[in-house]
């Protein structure tokens, strides 16, 4: 894949670019810079779509790359490219990213071009991240990613903002060092911060572990796993409907990405090792987290928790690797598992971020969360209702939406791991429905619960348009994922081999 | 037109007639939905009446087709096909027939509904629904029918959202088959493990591998595998099909419009687990553990929710509880092998009990949503077609030889004796005396309904019966004296009425020993008890015939005899009899507090695990100890070193000093 | 052995005078002994023949350091009494403190482990001057430092000025500034008048 | 005895500085304080002519000279670039504050352009003498800039605090010299190495010498526990001044150790790289957990200082030539970093204002979203997250660290680095999340601030996303 | 006979008075300046031991330079002790606690 045009390179600096001059219009001619925002969104997914077009499935190489020196010193390069795992994600982004700029159309009042800037910005970064194939780029970029949405959070959020903000900086920071130092120390040990070239590293027992230990916490706070999940609820109620919107269907699957791009291909004998953790926290992710849904009184809380949940079966997905190895002794149902995490990321990102555009839509009405509040919102908003019920139903995993497929694949391939741990996980089926549909009874259903209810108008064109086209990915690749499924299995075979056989000297 | 597209036909024209209903709903008028729907119903059973014919005829052979790949990982191909065989056959008939008469009703029934069109997108979405579960040639598709029932099923129980007790049934109903659907999810992810294959054809004839393979749940305890598959999925089918101790959504299901319990709640949705075990009866012939955890639990749905009917006065759950008795007879049948018999009788009483909810339905109407039976009685001079469908119904019902129940159940409480199967035994007494209950419950409904004098007033006074708060108005006072229902209304009772004569005639010998549901039902022939009831079956009319000599006739007279006495004859007794036996009567009463206990296991548990988890674990473990609990460490400590800065020039000085003494102390001393 | 005396004499004389520095109730007493102190000690110097150094020790800084510290010390008059008050709080911890360090450089001292070997100091000759000998190294190799040592007096003299200098009302100083801004415009003023003779005639 | 004349034109920049303090001296004396600009623009020039002449002098390898007790090398020239910008850009800073405040005198710059002699003789010294020297001439021209607001009571009360305790400290580290001459028997600092170098068994008193001096350079770079007078000072002088204090000298205390330490006692850092893991521990906690507690935002940029110069020793224990560039490249960057965040205050200061509080930051998003932006650029940039240069100096000495197999001493670091994050983001939060106060001015400054201070902003920027051509420079000029 | 050690002793007994004299004189700035010339003479003491038994001149010459900048570090001490005074009639250390903290 040499020639081609810089795609990436785009997908990366055009955000940025795009962010700095509305910041720009802002200043001189503030009345533009929305469209000139929208015009940025929509043209950065018109530039991403050709990623997918163009991408060929049958290599797991990295595709549409680019390598120019960055750091001399640091042996550092500046190199992009894309594999059937960021592949999707990037596409996601770029399409979310427009659905954030059209939502926070005129809901966004307060330095209106700050806000789309930040979040072009993000846009950029994101990209990035995904498509970084160095680690000390990787790193930059995601670090760099918390402040537009420290900024995102603090600016425009709710009364707790503050805490909610410094806690969620503090936190992924707090994670994210500690891989910084393991990059350090496999960078000394490879000479380059190649991903690749750390893939290819022999690594001791040892030392993987404490290198899997220090990305598990960066990750995992991203992800989020129990324990480290408490900065998502707060983070996610206080933040305006676009950052929640972001944060739910991107930024956690960095987390999700970094597991399979860092975490299992370097140091395959730790993850081995240390999979009944990942597993153990997957689960109680899934279960534990389930039940604190289920009483939340917060909508934003509510489908923040569940998010935690739905992130659960990713991880879970990621790790079953190697406890089916143990059972079975064979790969077969290994690739089921993470193919089932990698698409149960894409459909949440698409049902999360709807559902919360959903309790968005809401909030501009009534300007409360507070589930109580509400009630019998169908007899005023029908065409809304349907919307929110059709993404509570995503969000239980109804068969032929999106949110069914992650769930059925991987709970599929957990029963090849384990009676118990495919039980478990099975919890779902029964926990999403409650908290989901529990939901919808409160909100949704039932007589007018009050006069703000009755007063409430239904959804304009332009949220209309905005959750449709949430509504159209969730229902395509639920009827039909064999799409989605073809481009990775490439990548994740390829991932799979990689992992299966250990860096372990003589082993 | 070849079969695929035949079946394409049949399965999508109802739901291309839903979309536009209900997303075009602003644009469709009124008319046009009804007519749609009904005409994408129609043609689809239509059609579906030539692919039978054309099965019985042989001129259609089975067949086994793909559709397109729905996903494929790790070298599993998730197929999107039909598999169309006599079983299969079968059911679309029922399904659409039962489902055009129902859509037909619903004109009538729902005529002033504001939600008419959303009504009709509904039902024609569940006629969708069920023909791909019951058209699935492998497990994928049978879970997405599955869901897809559960879902429009979720969402015509809460068709009047504004109503508290609709959309708490059908929360109630979703999650309790949600628990259901957990032990089916997971008995399919073990046939995946095991065989390797989601397609019924792969699965099945891999199948006999299976036995004698162990799979160890609990450390030292060894299951076998076929066991464990079967039960897990037999859990599903609980759910679905209302079998103890899942069974506690159906009644509840009733908050929904009544035409939807015909057609959901009684002929097709129900079903679905007796036709999915029926399907599966390659793995559960594998297993007698399971299929004697079947027998048991069908015969107790069958014999204790009968119990219930009797003491119920609302008109709708009492032929509800009928429903889980007879699902319960079907689960009966499934558990002694007797497949077909479980076929035959879903078939039969699809016929039957929707013509006896839809009949329950123009009594409802005549009665201004009038549901509670103490109110009614002598509606026969006003209703009289529907009081004698509503009859024939309830013949069919009490299996009163020469009805359709008659075949069907008689068939199946031989079967049940004749299996020797464990636990068949409770099973027979339980089916055998479940069959005076049925007459008992049957009657009695029938007699409040329509004999009996008037405990209804009609007052004069204009009052619009049919507007949303008919929930409020006085019990027992009409607006205007009740009246035959519209054509609509009774052309559907009618047709359904003809069926549950006859059809039993037509069917029973080619269905239950004719081998006719062919390789779909496949029976070990150690287990297979038809084939030696097949031996000394002569033909309908002979069964007629022998039926005089046996039991079941006479329980079924009795309960109907003591039917008439209580609630014709002396209808004061009941009520003594109800001081008498008050314990009985309160557990009656009270469904056996299943409910009771399921809110405060389930729900009362959940929610206070999930609060407990919340507050102490999330709240005040986590954040309140770990996180804050460091920043206000981090803080004090903080506040304290800056307390060092004292300001003071010599304790500054003494820092440096001692540092310095420090220092040297360590370099020399090294 | 007279060397010997002398050194014993004379160091206890430093030693004691410098803690009466440290211990002197009254600030001026403390100076004094200081200035006791250095006296001392430039009699221990010129008994190691850095005869120039002992005699700028007494000439600079006992006549210009010493008499600086009592002038500020007189000028600013500090009340006496509570110069004592806190002493004994502080008392053990200094005494522990200065045994530490003085065990610390014992040890080292008494271990006689020095980097290079010391050859005896050899007697210089009646006609050997230690002044000379300063002065050619400081002009020639140590010219550089002496340099920076003539900036660092020039800071002294600017911080001094630029810190203390106050200009009051009613002094007559002068200020360059002013001087070199002197114009004959702002001297002389010549003023025009009407005579006389030109007013009688104006009748 | 015969002496030839030293080579002058390695030194023809303090020489021409010196020239031109004496000149400027008597020029400002003769000023009416109407044209006190001139004696600003003249000591710009100056500035602006030395570095002129460090470039032209510059030659590859070092060169001694005045008998070996003046090096001329690359490194030396880097950092005394560095040093003249940071002076110039201190200038312009402190023009309007000071004359708002009747302290725009011409000993400020005097004493200025003489501490910065100073720190060109700390530099380019080599010898003991002329460390000491040029520590003294360093030190005491900063004192008296520190009490140079005769008014102020708590500028003199700093200037006192450091005073006393920078005299306490250079007895220290003359007490530590002359054990080391009498160990040595040498002043020069090549002889040091030579000596050390000939007799490798450590003696006790060599040692008992090291102690000393470290303790004498850690005051001057101010790390715990010998930093009490850094927040005292940095919060009483006026800000010009702790902006002068804050960031240059840190270049030339960089440079003592590199000369005195490596350069010197490089044989001996088996000793003395436990003293700074000791040390450097100890600044990175206290700089980090004090701060928190701060209010007064010159106080807590103090704290910071201190627990950045933890993060320096960081690189230079690590001693290798990797670890003395990463401790370089960090002293720049943080110099840079700390030039725009005290711009920043002065920035907001007025007559009559000191913005010194944290407060006086509210909503300064609303006044100014540029000068907002810029202060958000130095406080992620100190608190060492990407993609600013604070990122990547954190990045290089960490690596050093690692290198040679203190793995658990980067953890300790990073930690800090997360504490220390809090409060820089408290800034950042008062500047964004919170409404400026209903009577807040917009701000105003000539616009020659304006344009180097968000030059300083962007710089900080810029050399984040391009960092390779500085850690190159401190590459090249660094190599032991 | 008088050795090196017994100077480099007495050096090292006024460098630790002078240390123990910070500790004690908690009152009065004046006095901690007079511990602190205590302490370069304790320097000066071993300079010039060391430069008399190694036959090297430096050392001699070093402590002229510490005599020259004492002299200059002594007259800015002072002064600044002056504007203290003036500021706040008093030099006593305990009142030198504005910044703090």
């Amino acid at each position: 894949m040499t020639g081609h045009s810089p795609i990436l390179s785009l997908l990366l600096w055009l955000p940025i670019i795009g962010g700095i001059l509305v910041l720009v219009a802002g200043r001189v001619a503030p009345q533009i810079v929305r469209y000139l925002a929208l015009f940025i969104s929509v043209s950065v997914f018109a530039v991403s779509v050709p990623l997918w077009t163009l991408f060929d499935p049958t290599t797991a190489a990295m595709q549409f790359t680019e390598k120019l020196p960055w750091i001399p010193t640091f042996n550092v390069f500046y190199s992009l490219g894309v594999d059937g795992i960021s592949m999707p994600l990037i596409l996601l982004t770029t399409f979310v990213t427009v659905l954030v700029v059209i939502a926070g159309w005129e809901v966004v009042q307060y330095k209106v071009a700050q806000y789309f800037a930040a979040f072009l910005i993000l846009e950029g970064l994101m990209n990035g991240v995904f498509s970084a194939v160095d680690g000390m780029l990787f790193y930059v970029l995601w670090e760099a990613m918390l402040i537009p949405m420290f900024l995102i959070i603090g600016i425009w959020g709710g009364p707790r903002r503050v805490y909610a903000t410094i806690k969620f900086f503090l936190y992924t920071f707090l994670g994210s060092v500690f891989m910084l130092v393991a990059l350090i120390y496999m960078y000394l040990k490879s000479g380059s911060f190649d991903i690749l070239g750390f893939q290819a590293l022999q690594l001791g027992l040892q030392p993987q572990i404490l290198i899997f230990i220090a990305f598990l916490l960066a990750f995992a706070v991203k992800v989020p796993m129990w324990p480290v999940h408490t900065w998502l609820p707060d983070a996610h109620v206080e933040a305006p409907t676009g950052g929640s919107v972001i944060l739910a269907a991107i930024m956690l699957k960095m987390g999700g990405y970094g597991f399979l791009r860092f975490s299992l291909p370097i140091t395959p004998d730790a993850s081995h090792a240390l999979t009944w953790l990942v597993v153990g926290l997957s689960l109680t992710a899934i279960v534990y987290i389930g039940f604190v849904a289920v009483v939340q009184t917060d909508m934003k809380k509510l489908v923040a928790y569940s998010s935690v949940a739905h992130m659960g079966f990713v991880t879970l997905g990621f790790f079953l690797l190697f406890a089916i190895v143990e059972k079975t002794g064979g790969l077969a149902g290994t690739v089921m598992g993470i193919e089932g995490g990698l698409v149960q990321m894409i459909s949440h990102g698409f049902i999360s971020g709807a559902l919360f555009l959903c309790v968005g839509v809401l909030y501009d009405r009534m300007h409360t969360r507070d589930i109580g509040a509400y009630g019998g919102v169908v007899n005023v908003m029908p065409a809304f209702a349907f919307f929110m019920v059709l993404f509570a139903m995503a969000n239980c995993g109804l068969p032929g939406t999106s949110g069914f497929v992650g769930e059925w694949m991987v709970i599929l391939a957990a029963m090849r791991a384990n009676f118990w741990i495919a039980f478990l996980a099975a919890f779902t089926l029964f926990l999403g429905a409650a908290y989901s549909l529990w939901l919808v009874k409160r909100v949704i259903y039932g007589d007018i619960g009050n006069d703000h209810v009755r007063e409430m108008k239904d959804i304009n064109q332009r949220e209309f348009l905005v959750l449709g086209l949430c509504a159209v990915p969730v229902i395509v690749i639920g009827c039909w994922p064999a799409p989605l499924l073809d481009v990775m299995h490439a990548t994740v075979a390829n991932l799979v081999h990689q992992v299966a056989q250990t860096k372990l000297i003589g082993g | 037109m070849d079969l695929q597209s035949t079946l394409l036909i049949i399965v999508l024209a109802p739901l291309v007639a839903a979309l536009v209903t209900g997303l075009g709903m602003r644009f469709v008028p009124r008319a046009a939905a009804h007519w749609l729907t009904i005409a994408g119903v129609g043609l689809s059973f239509l059609l579906s009446a030539w692919v039978l014919v054309g099965m019985m005829q042989g001129s259609i052979a089975d067949s086994n087709v793909n559709l397109y790949q729905w996903g494929l990982s790790d070298g599993v191909a998730f197929e999107v096909g039909f598999l169309v065989d006599h079983l299969t056959a079968l059911m679309m008939v029922v399904v659409t027939f039962v489902s055009l008469m129902v859509h037909v009703y619903t004109v009538g029934y729902m005529a002033e509904d504001p939600g008419y069109k959303r009504f009709f997108a509904y039902i024609s979405l569940f006629t969708f629904s069920m023909l791909m579960l019951v058209t699935a040639n492998n497990f994928l598709q049978l879970f997405f029918g599955w869901e897809a029932v559960g879902l429009v099923s979720y969402l015509l129980i809460g068709f009047w959202y504004t109503r508290s007790t609709a959309i708490f049934a059908n929360l109630k109903a979703f999650l309790v088959n949600r628990v259901g659907d957990f032990g089916f999810l997971l008995g399919i992810a073990l046939v995946l493990y095991y065989t390797g294959s989601l397609d019924y054809a792969t699965v099945f004839a891999k199948a006999p591998q299976l036995v004698g393979q162990g799979i160890e749940l609990f450390h030292g305890y060894v299951w076998a595998v076929p066991t464990v598959i079967c039960i897990l999925l037999f859990v599903g089918a609980m759910g679905k099909s209302a079998q103890v101790p899942l069974h506690i959504w159906l009644p509840d299901s009733m908050e929904g419009p009544t035409p939807i319990s015909a057609l959901i709640h009684a002929a097709t949705m129900v079903t679905a687990g007796i036709f999915m075990v029926s399907r599966m009866s390659p793995l559960f012939e594998l297993s007698d553990t399971a299929l004697s955890v079947v027998l048991v639990i069908g015969a107790t749905t069958a014999f204790f929710m009968g119990l219930i009917g009797i003491v119920n006065n609302d008109i709708k759950r009492v032929i509800a509880y009928s429903t889980l008795s007879q699902l319960g007879y079907m689960a009966t049948a499934l558990g002694a092998s007797a497949y077909s018999a479980g076929m035959f009788h879903l078939m039969t009483h699809a016929f039957f009990k929707a013509l006896l909810f839809l009949a329950a339905g123009s009594v409802i109407m005549a009665m201004h949503h009038e549901q509670d039976m103490r109110y009614m009685g002598g509606l026969k001079k006003y209703l009289p077609i529907t009081y004698w469908t509503c009859l024939i119904g309830s013949l069919a019902l009490i299996a009163f030889p020469g009805f359709a129940g008659f075949f069907s159940k008689d068939t199946i409480i031989e079967a049940v004796h004749a299996s020797s199967r464990t636990g068949s035994t409770y099973a027979y007494w339980c089916v055998l005396l479940g069959a005076f209950v049925t007459a008992l419950y049957t009657f009695r409904m029938l007699f409040m309904t329509f004999h009996g004098k008037e405990r209804f007033k009609v007052v004069k006074q204009h009052h619009d019966g049919h507007d949303e708060d008919h929930e409020h108005h006085e019990p027992g006072m009409l607006a205007h004296a009740p009246h035959e229902s519209p054509w609509v209304v009774t052309v559907p009772l009618i047709l359904l009425a003809i069926p549950s004569v006859i059809i039993g005639w037509i069917t029973v010998e080619p269905i239950l020993y004719g081998g006719w549901l062919g390789d779909a039902i496949h029976v070990a022939t150690a287990n297979d008890v038809l084939v030696r009831m097949g031996e000394e079956f002569g033909s309908p009319l002979h069964a007629v015939l022998v039926s005089v000599l046996s039991p079941t006739l006479y329980l079924a007279l009795a309960g109907v005899a003591l039917a008439w006495f209580l609630y014709v004859y002396r209808t004061d007794l009941p009520a003594k009899l109800a001081e008498r036996a008050k314990p009985l009567y309160l557990l009656l009463v009270n469904k056996f507090y299943f409910d009771e206990v399921f809110y405060f296991v389930f729900a009362g548990g959940t929610r206070a695990l999930g609060r407990l988890l919340w507050q102490v674990g999330d709240v005040t473990l986590i954040d309140t100890v770990a996180i804050n609990g460091t920043a206000n460490g981090i803080g004090r400590l903080a506040s304290l070193l800056r307390r060092g800065q004292s300001g003071f020039l010599y304790h500054y000085a003494f820092a440096m000093i001692i540092g310095l003494c420090v220092l040297l102390g360590w370099l020399i001393t090294r | 052995m007279a060397q010997e005396i002398i050194f014993s004499v004379l160091a206890a004389l430093v030693v004691g005078s410098a803690l009466g520095v440290i211990t002197a109730r009254n600030p001026v007493h403390a100076v004094l002994c200081l200035v006791l102190a250095f006296v001392g000690s430039a009699g221990l110097w010129l008994l190691m023949e850095a005869e120039f150094l002992g005699i700028v020790l007494v000439l600079v800084y006992v006549g210009a350091v010493m008499v600086l510290f009592l002038f500020v010390v007189m000028m600013l008059d500090i009340n006496v009494a509570s110069m004592r008050s806190g002493l004994a709080r502080y008392a053990p911890i200094g005494l522990i403190v200065a045994v530490v360090m003085l065990g610390e450089i014992g040890y080292v001292v008494w271990s006689r482990k020095l980097g290079v070997t010391f050859g005896t100091p050899l007697d210089h000759g009646p006609d050997y001057s230690n002044t000379r000998e300063l002065g050619d190294i400081i002009y020639t190799n140590y010219a550089y430092p002496f340099e920076i040592a003539a900036v660092i007096l020039l800071v002294g003299i600017v911080a001094a000025i630029a810190l203390t200098l106050r200009r009051r009302e009613n002094t007559r100083s002068q200020d360059p500034g002013k001087q070199v801004q002197a114009s004959p415009v702002g001297r002389v003023r010549l003023v025009k008048m009407p005579s006389d003779s030109a007013k009688r005639q104006g009748k | 005895m015969t002496f030839e004349i030293p080579q002058f034109l390695p030194a023809v920049p303090e020489l021409f500085l010196l020239g031109m303090i004496c000149f400027i001296l008597v020029v400002d004396v003769f000023l009416p304080d109407a044209y006190r600009m001139a004696t600003h623009w003249l000591s710009l020039a100056t500035v602006a002519a030395t570095a002129w002449l460090t470039v032209a002098v510059a030659q590859q390898g070092s060169l001694l000279t005045f008998s070996g007790m003046f090096v001329n090398d690359a490194m030396g020239n880097v950092l005394k670039l560095f040093t003249y910008l940071v002076v110039a850009i201190v200038f312009i800073y402190s023009r309007d504050y000071l004359r708002d405040r009747g302290l725009f005198k011409g000993e400020f710059y005097i004493l200025g352009l003489t501490a910065l002699l100073g720190m060109m003789i700390m530099i380019s010294a080599h010898n003991m003498l002329v460390v000491y020297l040029g520590l003294e001439l360093n030190s005491l021209s900063l004192y008296a800039m520190v009490a140079l607001d005769r008014e102020s009571p708590v500028a003199s009360e700093a200037a006192m605090k450091y005073f006393v305790l920078g005299a306490i400290a250079s007895g220290i580290l003359l007490y530590g010299m002359s054990l080391l001459y009498g160990a040595t028997g040498t002043l020069d600092i090549t002889g040091l190495g030579v000596h050390i170098a000939a007799n490798p068994g450590t003696n006790i008193a060599t040692l008992f010498a090291l102690g000393f001096i470290v303790v004498g350079l850690c005051f001057k770079f101010g790390a715990v526990p010998f930093h009490m007078w850094v927040p005292d000072v940095y919060e009483g002088a006026p800000t010009s001044v702790t902006l002068f204090v804050g960031t240059a000298p840190e270049i030339a205390s960089f440079a003592l150790f590199m000369r005195l330490l490596v350069e010197g006692l490089g044989g001996l850092h088996g000793q003395w790289q436990p003293l700074l893991i000791a040390v450097s521990v100890l600044s990175m906690g206290v700089g980090s957990i004090v701060a928190i507690a701060q209010t007064n935002l010159k106080r807590m940029l103090a704290y910071s200082t201190i627990g950045h110069v933890g993060f320096i020793l960081l690189g230079i224990l690590a001693g290798t030539s990797g670890g003395y560039q990463a401790a370089m490249f960090y002293t720049l960057s943080y110099v840079v970093m700390a030039t725009c965040a005290f711009g920043m205050i002065i920035l907001l200061a007025r007559k009559g204002f000191e913005a010194e509080r944290i407060e006086d930051f509210k909503g300064l998003n609303e006044r100014s979203p540029w000068f907002a932006a810029m202060m958000l650029v130095v406080m992620f940039s100190l608190a060492g997250v990407p993609p600013f240069v604070g990122f990547f100096a954190k990045l290089y000495v960490l690596r050093s660290v690692i290198d040679v197999g203190l793995t658990w001493l980067a953890v300790t670091a990073v930690i800090f680095s997360i504490i220390s994050a809090f409060y820089y983001l408290r800034i950042v939060k008062l500047m964004y999340f919170d409404r400026a106060p209903a009577n807040a001015k917009p701000l105003k400054a000539e616009f020659d601030m304006r344009w180097l201070l968000s030059g300083n902003g962007l710089a900080i920027l810029l050399l984040g996303v391009m960092p390779g051509p500085l850690m190159a420079l401190c590459a090249r000029v660094i190599a032991f | 006979m008088i050795t090196l050690f017994h100077f480099l002793a007495l050096s090292g007994t006024l460098f630790a008075i002078s240390a123990a004299g910070i500790f004690l004189n908690r009152k009065n700035v004046i006095l901690l300046l007079m511990c602190i010339e205590l302490m370069l003479l304790a320097v000066n003491f071993n300079f010039i031991a060391f430069s008399r038994y190694l036959n090297d001149t430096a050392g001699q010459v070093f402590v002229f330079f510490i005599l020259t900048v004492a002299a200059a570090e002594a007259a800015i001490g002072l002064a600044i002790l002056v504007v203290l005074f003036r500021n706040r009639r008093s030099i006593e250390v305990e009142d030198l606690d504005r910044l703090k903290g």
